[in-house]
């Protein structure tokens, strides 16, 4: 199997996720809590994809997908929070 | 197809490397920006450059692996669809965000140079 | 000497019990509807952790999921699907627990909307000393 | 190298754990209510990272929409229909050291039995084996013996349906009785008939564009993972979620004058309801051909067994259906989808309209 040399690659997206949690808990402004969920969101999907292959178990991919949607479905909820207009509008 | 295997095996290597290298430019970046408008270009790293890539080598990756059967490319077309997913969904979240956050006044822009969309919003030309 | 995985696993499970604690505390002492909700959700969520602990197991070297991907199976497959699979029956409760506790927090931040147009506050303190 | 393959995992589920408690210390601490909702959002992310490294995808795909997507969606609502700050004024402060105290002795205790029930065989703390039962399940999930198995590959979705079919049935009970709940504290209202005006109206035109391209794809993968339950993790209420959240971009994105183009709040119900039957029916069908042949059978069976030889077919022209839980996941999935839009548009019907109602009421 050539998927055992991913080992070396998931230490830098663990380094990544460190620094956009310090970011989430930390940021002075909504947006900036936002963007940084985002920034999680979008590399736990990329982890997601590379710890299917790397577990051997393919089947569990499925779960990155909807990771994705929901993520751009918080971003739509706040940037209708933030703005002044009446929910339904 | 055994000839294309490895090929295939060390493309998805170098784009799962580049996608390492995004994600830590990407977390410092997020940390030692000054503000929420210029964060926005560390989260693009992170989301094409550091998501959007690796998960297509993820994909080039499982199609040479013979060892999985007919199970490589149900990953292989699963990934594609999350990559596809993520090139158009994440560009257009960062606008509806930064558009809220910038005509809500959530976030300051604090080391002002220059404002021209509020030069603008100021003529009259572009409506909130 | 200790299995470096144990003591990671080990470090997960005491991590889940401190959130248990702080939720309970946000449960009991927080005075506000949704802070109380939130509480609630965090809560419900290290059950379910727990419930899905109790059907891990340390297969070399990783288990699988309990799904199989080969049909008509021979019987060494079965073997080792068997060996290395994670027990399936708590996912089965598992999934049942999470849809009634989304049902049921939908129907408290309803009945929490309802009476902050009532009482135009959300303090249950101050609710109960409205009433009384 | 091997033992850095199988120890990587389980450093990732230490360190997501970790993280996940800071955030839900500050969950609670907080007194902004839009930021606890959002540091909650943070630890569901870790959670589903945690069940991910568990190895159970099918609450992985339920958890992430519901923890990560729903939740936070309707407390945001919620927050921003009633009010911003938490307000801790009548909160005696030794009230908070007591449950303090209390709470942390419950923790040493728990944390006691924790290391004394593994003392023994501490270094074997996730066990090595499964249970007996967890045994069985498994290896009679496709064994190819139709008196035994419930022929799907998929040993979660076999065990909700097939084996723990009251529970599943009255599980959807209790979400249809919560909307009901809903339905009944927004009684008379409904959303008002307004025209939908392309330019005022919603977000802003790249993201209406986008979500225009985006929607049937997203409508494709949830009825994909909802079809494929028997086979693929997912089912019935993972792929209705998914779909649900077509509807909140509907609702947010364009706005609910548009959505009620499509579905008003008296279809959704009716859809909702066929849902329900179509879940009566699969859970009673099998009791009503034997009814009708003459032969015995049972409510909530399957596949046919030793006492009651009648069972729907497992496959139809090679492709495995698995009997019931085809149809069963079919209807799951209308029920749920249905059941989250109602629960948007009541929820977007504008504050003023409710308020005039309220106070007629109270007059």
């Amino acid at each position: 199997m050539t998927v055992e040399y991913l080992v070396y690659f998931i230490p830098f997206y663990i380094v990544g996720l460190v620094l956009y949690i310090v970011r989430a808990l930390k940021g002075p402004t909504l947006p900036d809590m936002v963007l940084a969920i985002d920034c999680m969101g979008y590399v736990l999907a990329a982890l997601l994809v590379i710890f299917s292959l790397y577990l051997g178990s393919p089947l569990i991919i499925a779960c990155a997908i909807v990771l994705t949607l929901w993520i751009y479905a918080l971003d739509v909820y706040m940037s209708k929070y933030l703005e002044k207009k009446e929910l339904g509008e | 197809m055994n000839l294309l295997n490895p090929v295939l095996t060390i493309i998805g290597y170098v784009l799962v490397g580049i996608g390492a290298f995004c994600q830590v430019v990407a977390g410092i970046g997020m940390n030692r920006f000054p503000n929420f408008f210029v964060r926005l270009h560390a989260a693009t790293i992170c989301a094409i450059g550091g998501s959007f890539v690796p998960i297509i080598g993820c994909s080039l990756i499982a199609l040479s692996i013979e060892e999985f059967g007919v199970i490589r490319f149900f990953l292989a077309g699963a990934g594609f669809v999350t990559a596809v997913f993520l090139l158009i969904l994440a560009p257009v979240g960062s606008h509806l965000l930064a558009k809220a956050a910038y005509f809500s006044k959530a976030a300051v822009l604090y080391p002002k140079a220059v404002d021209l969309l509020e030069e603008d919003v100021e003529r009259g030309e572009i409506r909130e | 000497m200790i299995d470096l995985r144990t003591y990671l696993f080990t470090v997960t499970y005491i991590a889940i019990v401190v959130n248990t604690v702080i939720a309970l505390y946000g449960i009991f002492v927080r005075p506000n509807i949704l802070k109380k909700i939130i509480a609630l959700s965090i809560f419900g969520d290290c059950t379910f952790i727990y419930a899905i602990i109790i059907g891990f197991r340390k297969a070399e070297p990783y288990p699988e999921i309990p799904i199989m991907i080969t049909q008509q199976p021979s019987k060494e497959y079965i073997e080792h699907f068997v060996a290395k699979a994670v027990d399936p029956l708590p996912p089965a409760l598992v999934l049942t627990g999470v849809v009634i506790g989304l049902a049921v927090m939908l129907f408290l931040i309803f009945l929490s909307i309802q009476a902050y147009r009532l009482f135009g506050t959300l303090n249950i303190r101050k609710i109960v000393r409205m009433r009384g | 190298m091997s033992d850095l393959y199988s120890l990587t995992p389980y450093v990732v589920l230490a360190v997501s754990a970790l993280a996940s408690t800071i955030a839900v210390y500050l969950a609670i601490i907080e007194r902004d209510l839009i930021k606890a909702v959002l540091y909650s959002a943070i630890q569901s992310t870790f959670y589903a990272l945690i069940f991910y490294l568990l190895m159970v995808p099918d609450i992985v795909l339920v958890y992430i929409p519901v923890a990560v997507g729903l939740l936070p969606a309707i407390l945001i609502i919620a927050v921003k229909k009633t009010e911003k700050y938490e307000d801790v004024g009548g909160v005696p402060r030794t009230t908070s050291i007591i449950v303090l105290l209390s709470v942390t002795v419950f923790t040493l205790i728990a944390g006691y039995l924790l290391v004394v029930s593994h003392a023994i065989t501490f270094d074997v703390f996730p066990s090595l084996d499964a249970r007996l039962l967890a045994k069985w399940f498994l290896a009679t999930t496709l064994w190819w013996n139709r008196l035994f198995s419930s022929m799907s590959p998929e040993a979660v979705t076999a065990i909700v349906w097939d084996y723990r079919g009251l529970d599943t049935y009255f599980e959807t009970s209790v979400m249809y009785l919560a909307i009901i709940g809903a339905l009944a504290i927004a009684r008379y209202l409904d959303i008002p008939r307004k025209e939908y005006r392309e330019d005022v109206m919603g977000m802003s035109i790249i993201g209406k564009m986008s979500t225009r391209v985006i929607m049937p794809m997203i409508i494709i993968v949830a009825i994909s993972i909802a079809l494929h339950g028997h086979l693929t993790p997912g089912g019935g209420f993972q792929g209705g979620v998914t779909g649900a959240v077509t509807v909140s971009l509907l609702i947010f994105i364009f706005s609910v004058y548009f959505a009620t183009r499509f579905f008003k709040i008296s279809i959704a119900i009716l859809l909702r309801i066929i849902g329900l039957a179509g879940i009566v029916l699969s859970a009673t069908i099998v009791a009503i051909i034997g009814f009708l042949i003459g032969q015995p059978a049972y409510i909530f069976q399957n596949q046919p067994k030793i006492i009651a030889q009648i069972g729907l077919p497992y496959e139809i022209g090679g492709n495995l259906i698995s009997g019931t839980l085809l149809l069963f996941n079919t209807s799951e999935f209308l029920a749920v989808l249905m059941g989250f839009a109602i629960l948007f548009l009541l929820l977007s019907i504008p504050e003023e309209n409710v308020l005039e109602v309220i106070k007629g009421e109270v007059e």
